[in-house]
């Protein structure tokens, strides 16, 4: 399996807080990858660094062989390296499709264009769409964001990041907020992107996360307290101790 | 010269206390409350107003002041209970355009209640004499019943906003109204009493200034835009911004006024140094907000991610 | 303790809510399932006064509370749990947690320091310097804190690790033990059935099922597929 | 053709209105023998251009800008430089002030870009002010007094002495700007806009540099706002410094409240109706500023969108205004 | 046929006090003369606001609109710039303050009066009056814009002694610290200041309260019956140069106050004045020729000013601009408790303004 991503030594501090101590973790194409770790082990700030939002203080990210390190989030993004958000972040004043348009329009050509009509764009609209199809959203494409319930507007951030059209997904608690059968279509749709795209997947839902995960890495105060297989992490006693409690 | 130049940023000092304790009712209400009410200017002309009638009502400095206080106090009750209240969950948009409207119904009362002119406030007795300063400069004692107002309430909003269970409830509520009252807190009795002690404050500085400043039509608006940078230069929602970022205004104001046409001339020639200092004496203080939001765009003290 | 009668609510045009009818007994762990976007959080938001109330009426404890301010149903003994956290941003941890605190009950800081140690730790900490986990354990400290009688938790469990979550769970179960009624909303139907007392299924802004524990476990007339398709 | 355009149309419709309607002031004007109407009318197009020029920033952008009178001041003082080195013509004097506001926009917006909400509020009028002052130190403009223009400019040899003639044009440019605005607006630049305004970190996330965007929005903006200083210029005869003062951008920014901001048509009505509604209210009383007051307090306590949200609520203008 | 008159002066806003003082002096005129010019008289009254693009409108309407053939006003040079071309085109125009220099000077207009005088003579008043007593040395202050730049340029020319200290400051400036720290290290032999409005009065309070009044402040346009209820005992014995005061020993004059007095219940400022004697102009003119049509007889009867002024002796330069008497004045508490000005020397006799050659009509 080819590296796509690849974090060397990673390292950030909030004052005199180490959130990412020295994390250094690969992650191969096609893969999805599990963090798991308690709350305030720092996993959504190292998507933050990862997906350019937060500068490291030290070390690299290499995406693809190349240093990414000092890209910005746009620049990454342009490269195929697309995030959801733990706490929702939508364009809460813009219509469903039309959060999800913007994502793809992202990918399709300058934006820098004042005249024609945007709405009218059929095929960004007919992509947008199919995005909210997988996410299971297509019947609400015309309500404003933020009319949306909470677990819907869990659904309309994975669709957006999904129409930035990634090679890699930084998915951050996806499934925080829905549940039943919202949840499961998820779960669903992650396994079919697995074929397609490479995930690391952050996730408290350990049923989703043995499920789909092809390798888990354990994060426990800012550092990598295991990798391995599904089967290796839940056997390990000191994930069990620190983050999985007994009945896992 | 260089005793001079310590005793400008005295001056400067000074300057900057008085902006401070004209600026502070808006700390809280600006600051901390996160409305932008443009009618401090005239909350703050209100204040001065009321004072100059009570005062010559009863021919007495200090009585004068007792009625003014509660009079602004009253004032800004009505003010809050009439429109304030119905504007708190607006956007700041909404906050400026109704503001905006108070300042031309309020400055257009005052003129009709009091007309044009400026009126008069008489020092009282016991302030009015002054100490020798610096060679034959004298310092009004009144300036320095001044600044210790000025000092006063910024200890006390401080005290108020960072150590009492009232001023987290404020920042609370600026940031999440619903929220907080929906965990028991009468969120909508407290921002009313703070609106109104706001509205005290500024009629508060309008009441103190009077005796030294111009009590006219025109005195709440000159001092309105003074009051934001202030705020703003100090960083939102930080008294000990809005204080120190005073000061700094002063300070830069009076200094660079004086000094600054020296300064220049040391580096061009005379007549266009004095050209060029008086395109840029009243830019100071502009020039200053712009530098220090430049280098720190959410002020001196401001929170990172604060609106 | 908690008796709501018929009630509708909505968003501006919207109607959300039409007719739910809800009761909590003292010392009663209830809980309201369905999907995504039924009218769950809507119903939450009615009860606290955060919409209005369009027909119907809110009881606490026998009094009409329906038209009472939100400060005023919360001083009546209703503690929130809100969806999305809604910690304030500016404050620290400690202030989030003492700003609203009302006495007259087990909670104070010392105890929400053992129940999290981890906001202990990051105690001076903004609300927003949290991660999301931690705006979570806060948001359930913050409601603790006003010692309730009636805890509404929305959502109280999302984004926390496996094992906070079962700290959360058998917190509940002692709040139960000395007293205090539950009403709680989650996706972990699960852990819900664990513990709770009776259930309520919303489809659609109505109650379309309820019964009691025995009777969901039993799940008497397919609840779970036919509403919660889980 | 478009999926909106139903919620579009009305919008539009009630802009088509407006204009046909102003279209038609000066020729009311003669028929009730008061063509000075069309003078005080002129007044109110000018602004609305003013106001539709800031609403790109502020209603699409969230840019607010307490600076946005010093483009009208560079509109005008473009008017008077031009006449001083013999450039007559309108859209040569247009084009001049657009090279001086593209220039200050470009270096200030690139500056004040740097912040967020209240202190891009203050920055930008802490610039304004800068250049403010800077033309009341120019004494070979009359600084503090302004310069009086010797007549008006010609438009590609047509002379705009005639209040009518005048009129006309500012109202053809009104038009123009409505248009382009309205399908920037609805462009992908506008969307791109519209969504950093809703969350600039989201945008991020989607693969947009929110910056150059808001910059190019900022420079458009005040590069359209000079349209109408230079038109102001030419109605007064007269150009100086207060058009350029706090006191003009905040009331460029009550007018667009007023009328309702994030919508072009209300960005329109808001200029149109609150000029108006000052011209009417001085005639009646000295004390008018207690009712245009009193009009303002009353539009955001009742109506929150502004005139947009009054409108809607009486069923005119469709849903989105 | 009716006379139609307009007044265009600022009377709302925090400025308003100047424009009402005109305003009120005008319309005081009016009443006492029933039939301004001997004609069925309509007068219309309007706010410049203070905005020259809301008064260059405002101008076009009376004159275009309504068609007044002569506007009273206004008071700020700014405004003055923007309503000259409007109205002079068809109707006259006399300014009962306002005189920027270039309407003294190049762009003088045969329909253009300035009824009260040219903003450059008052501070050569009180230079000529600090020469005439022999002060060396000078401390001078104004506001950084145009009109106080003509301020000191205009004291500087006549002033003999040195000048030892030029300050600008900025327009508004509330706290004047810095400055009489200033004064009070060069300790000059005089100051002058023109500080109009509440820049005035916040500096000579604050001057008095820095004890600096043993050094003889003069001012113009700074104490004044604008400004003195504020300034009270502040500004008493402070000097200014005046070409009008309610204490002026002209029948005219007196009377004007009494009336003034009676009706509006506060002293008339010069301002008043010029308002005043701009009604009593146009009625003077309008009655020698008859009617309001023929412009140039209306021109000619203007520029003889055969009215009796309130200031006593008047007539216009060839450039329209007065000459008149210049006075010095100081501030006194009269019997009454009121505040006002009162004469106590003339400094100047039939004096013209300078631009008087740079006037081409
Ligand atoms: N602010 C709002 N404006 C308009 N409509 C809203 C708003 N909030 C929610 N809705 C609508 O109300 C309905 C009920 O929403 P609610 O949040 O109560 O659902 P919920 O049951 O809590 O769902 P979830 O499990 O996703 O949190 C949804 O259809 C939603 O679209
Ligand atoms: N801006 C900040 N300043 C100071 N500390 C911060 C800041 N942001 C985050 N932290 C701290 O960094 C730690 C890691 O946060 P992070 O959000 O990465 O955790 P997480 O692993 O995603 O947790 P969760 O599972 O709860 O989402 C937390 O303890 C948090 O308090
Ligand atoms: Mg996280
Ligand atoms: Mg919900």
């Amino acid at each position: 399996m080819a590296e796509l991503l690849e974090i060397r030594d990673l390292r950030k501090n909030f004052g005199a807080l180490a959130v990412t101590d020295g994390v250094s973790l690969s992650v191969g194409e096609g893969e999805l990858h599990a963090i798991i770790g308690p709350n305030g082990a720092g996993k959504t700030t190292l998507i933050a660094q990862l997906s350019g939002q937060l500068a490291p203080d030290g070390g690299q990210v290499l995406y693809g062989g190349e240093d990414i390190t000092h890209l910005d989030m746009a620049a990454r993004v342009r490269r195929g390296l697309a995030r959801s958000f733990q706490i929702t972040a939508l364009l809460p004043g813009m219509t469903v499709l039309e959060n999800v348009a913007l994502a793809v329009q992202a990918r399709s050509g300058s934006s820098f264009r004042f005249w024609r009509d945007a709405g009218g764009e059929e095929i960004t609209n007919a992509q947008a769409r199919a995005a909210l199809e997988e996410v299971g959203l297509a019947d609400r494409a015309a309500v404003l964001a933020s009319a949306l319930s909470h677990g819907e507007q869990r659904q309309l951030e994975l669709a957006v990041a999904l129409a930035t059209k990634p090679r890699l997904l930084l998915l951050d608690e996806p499934l925080a907020g829905t549940g039943g059968q919202e949840a499961e279509r998820l779960i669903a749709l992650m396994q079919r992107l697995k074929s397609r795209l490479t995930i690391v997947l952050i996730e408290h839902d350990m049923d989703a996360v043995f499920q789909l995960a092809d390798r888990i890495s354990v994060l426990v105060y800012g550092a990598i307290a295991a990798t391995g297989t599904p089967e290796a992490v839940r056997a390990d006693p000191a994930v069990r101790a620190a983050y999985l409690g007994e009945d896992a | 010269m260089f005793n001079l130049f310590l005793l400008q940023l005295l001056n400067g000092a000074q300057f900057g206390i008085l902006l401070f304790l004209v600026a502070a009712g808006l700390t809280l209400v600006f600051g901390i409350m996160d409305f932008i009410n443009l009618a401090h200017g005239v909350l703050y002309m209100v204040g001065a107003y009321l004072m100059a009638t009570f005062a010559g009502m009863t021919g007495n400095y200090w009585l004068g002041l007792m009625l003014a206080l509660p009079a602004t106090l009253i004032f800004g009750l009505v003010l809050e209970f009439l429109v304030f209240r119905r504007l708190y969950d607006r956007s700041h948009l909404d906050q400026v355009l109704a503001t905006f409207g108070l300042i031309l119904m309020l400055s257009e009362g005052v003129r009709i209640l009091w007309g044009s002119a400026p009126l008069n406030v008489e020092m009282p007795e016991l302030l009015s004499g002054s100490v020798p300063l610096a060679g034959p400069l004298k310092y009004p004692v009144y300036r320095i019943a001044v600044i210790a107002a000025g000092l006063a309430s910024a200890v006390g909003l401080w005290a108020l906003i960072n150590h009492t269970r009232a001023g987290m409830l404020l920042r609370a509520g600026a940031s999440n109204r619903p929220m907080v009252a929906a965990l028991g807190v009468d969120i909508s009795r407290l921002f009313m009493l703070v609106f109104a002690g706001g509205a005290m404050l500024a009629g508060f500085a309008g009441a103190i200034v009077a005796p030294i400043l111009s009590v006219d039509p025109g005195m709440g608006e000159s001092i309105l835009i003074l009051t934001f940078v202030v705020i703003v230069i100090g960083g939102v929602g930080s008294i000990r911004g809005a204080f120190l970022a005073a000061i700094l205004v002063g300070v830069v104001d009076t200094v660079g006024r004086t000094f600054g046409p020296i300064w220049l001339r040391m580096v061009m020639d005379p007549s266009a140094a004095a050209q060029t200092g008086r395109m840029l004496a009243p830019m100071l203080v502009y020039l200053l907000m712009a530098a220090v939001l430049f280098y720190s765009p959410t002020g001196l003290f401001g929170r990172r991610g604060a609106k | 303790m908690l008796r709501i009668d018929s009630l509708e609510a909505g968003y501006g045009a919207a109607q959300v809510l039409f007719g739910v009818n809800l009761e909590v007994a003292a010392g009663e762990v209830v809980t309201l399932m369905g999907r995504n976007g039924m009218g769950k959080t809507t119903t939450v938001s009615t009860l606290f006064g955060l919409l209005p109330v369009r027909a119907g009426r809110i009881e606490i404890d026998g009094r009409d509370m329906t038209r009472a301010g939100s400060h005023a149903r919360a001083r009546a003994g209703l503690g929130l749990v809100p969806e999305g956290r809604q910690v304030f941003p500016n404050l620290t941890v400690e202030e989030n947690l003492v700003a609203t605190a009302r006495r007259g009950g087990p909670w104070n800081l010392g105890a929400i320091w053992a129940l999290f140690p981890r906001l202990e730790e990051r105690r001076r900490n903004m609300g927003d310097q949290l991660s999301g986990g931690e705006q979570q354990m806060l948001a359930v400290g913050r409601a603790l804190m006003t010692n309730p009688r009636l805890v509404v938790l929305d959502e109280a469990t999302e984004g926390l690790a496996p094992l906070i979550r079962d700290e959360i769970w058998s917190c509940l179960t002692r709040i139960r033990d000395e007293g205090a009624a539950i009403l709680v909303i989650d996706k972990n139907a699960d852990a819900l059935s664990r513990f709770a007392d009776r259930h309520y299924v919303l489809e659609k802004g109505q109650v379309v099922w309820t019964g009691s524990n025995a009777d969901l476990l039993a799940d008497a007339g397919g609840v779970k597929d036919r509403f919660l398709h889980v | 053709m478009s999926r909106f355009a139903p919620q579009i149309a009305p919008r539009l419709k009630a802009a088509l209105a407006i204009l046909v309607l102003m279209a038609l002031v000066p020729v009311a004007a003669h028929a009730i023998g008061d063509p000075f109407l069309s003078v005080i009318a002129n007044r109110m197009l000018v602004f609305a251009i003013a106001a539709l020029s800031l609403d790109l920033i502020l209603g699409y952008g969230a840019m607010v800008s307490f600076g946005h009178a010093a483009y009208l001041g560079f509109g005008a003082y473009a008017v008077a430089l031009g006449a001083r080195w013999g450039v007559t013509d309108l859209l040569a004097q247009i084009l001049l002030g657009m090279v001086f506001s593209a220039a200050f926009a470009l270096v200030t917006g690139a500056i004040s870009l740097r912040t967020r909400g209240v202190y891009f509020i203050m920055i930008t009028l802490a610039f304004a002010q800068m250049a403010y002052f800077f033309f009341v130190s120019q004494g070979s403009l009359g600084g503090d007094d302004g310069v009086a223009l010797q007549g008006r400019s010609t438009l590609l040899g047509l002379s705009l002495d005639g209040d009518v003639t005048l009129y006309y044009v500012t109202l053809g440019a009104l038009a123009l700007v409505y248009a382009g605005l309205y399908r920037l607006t609805g462009s992908r630049f506008g969307r791109v806009l519209k969504g950093t305004r809703e969350n600039s970190l989201r945008m991020q996330a989607m693969g947009y540099r929110p910056f150059p965007y808001q910059l190019v929005a900022y420079v458009i903006a005040g590069c359209l706002c000079s349209v109408a200083g230079v038109l102001l210029a030419n109605l007064t005869e007269y150009v100086s410094p207060a058009y350029m003062g706090w006191h003009r951008s905040g009331e460029m920014i009550v007018m667009l409240v007023f009328g309702g901001i994030g919508t072009l048509t209300g960005a329109m009505a808001g200029a149109l109706v609150a000029v108006g509604l000052e011209e009417v209210l001085a005639a009646f009383s000295e004390h008018w500023r207690l009712g245009f007051g009193l009009a303002l307090v009353l539009v955001v306590l009742f109506s929150p969108e502004g005139l947009t949200g009054l409108a809607k609520r009486l069923g005119i203008g469709g849903k989105h205004g | 046929e009716t006379l139609k008159i307009g007044i265009l002066t600022t009377t709302s806003g925090p400025p308003a006090v100047l424009g009402e003082h005109a305003r009120d002096g005008a319309l005081l005129a009016a009443e006492q003369l029933g039939m301004v010019g001997g004609m069925e008289t309509e007068i219309i009254v309007v706010d410049a606001e203070g905005k020259p693009d809301v008064a260059a409108q405002k101008a076009r309407e009376l004159v275009e609109r309504d068609g007044v053939q002569f506007v009273i006003g206004p008071i700020f040079s700014n405004v003055m710039g923007a309503i000259a071309g409007p109205v002079t085109e068809s109707a006259f125009l006399l300014s009962p303050n306002a005189g920027p220099s270039v309407f003294a000077g190049e762009n003088c207009h045969p329909n253009l009066f300035g009824v009260a005088y040219q903003n450059d003579q008052m501070p050569t008043v009180l230079a000529k009056h600090m020469n005439d007593t022999g002060v060396a040395d000078a401390f001078i202050l104004a506001p950084n814009y145009q009109a106080g730049k003509d301020s000191l340029n205009g004291f500087k020319s006549v002033f003999e002694g040195t000048v030892t200290s030029e300050l600008y400051v900025p327009l508004g400036q509330l706290d004047y610290q810095a400055e009489l720290a200033q004064i009070a290290a060069l300790q000059p032999s005089a100051v002058y200041a023109f500080l109009p409005g509440g820049m005035g009065v916040n500096f000579v309070k604050q001057y008095d309260q820095a004890g600096l009044k043993g050094i003889p402040l003069l001012t113009a346009f700074t104490v004044d019956e604008t400004t003195l209820p504020a300034e009270q005992d502040a500004a008493l014995g402070m000097l200014s140069g005046v070409n009008w005061s309610p204490s002026l020993d002209v029948p005219a004059s007196k009377e004007f106050v009494a009336a003034f007095e009676t009706k509006y219940d506060y002293v008339p400022a010069l301002y008043a004045a010029g308002g005043y004697d701009s009604m009593m102009l146009i009625d003077s003119a309008v009655k020698a020729v008859g009617n309001v049509t023929d412009m140039d007889a209306l021109r000619s009867a203007l520029e003889a000013a055969d009215f009796s002024s309130v200031r006593g002796e008047f007539s216009f330069s060839s450039n329209h601009f007065p000459v008149q008497n210049f006075y010095l004045a100081e501030a006194v508490k009269r019997e009454d408790g009121k505040y006002a000005t009162q004469i106590v020397e003339t400094v100047y006799e039939d004096y013209a303004d300078a631009y008087v050659d740079q006037c081409k009509m």
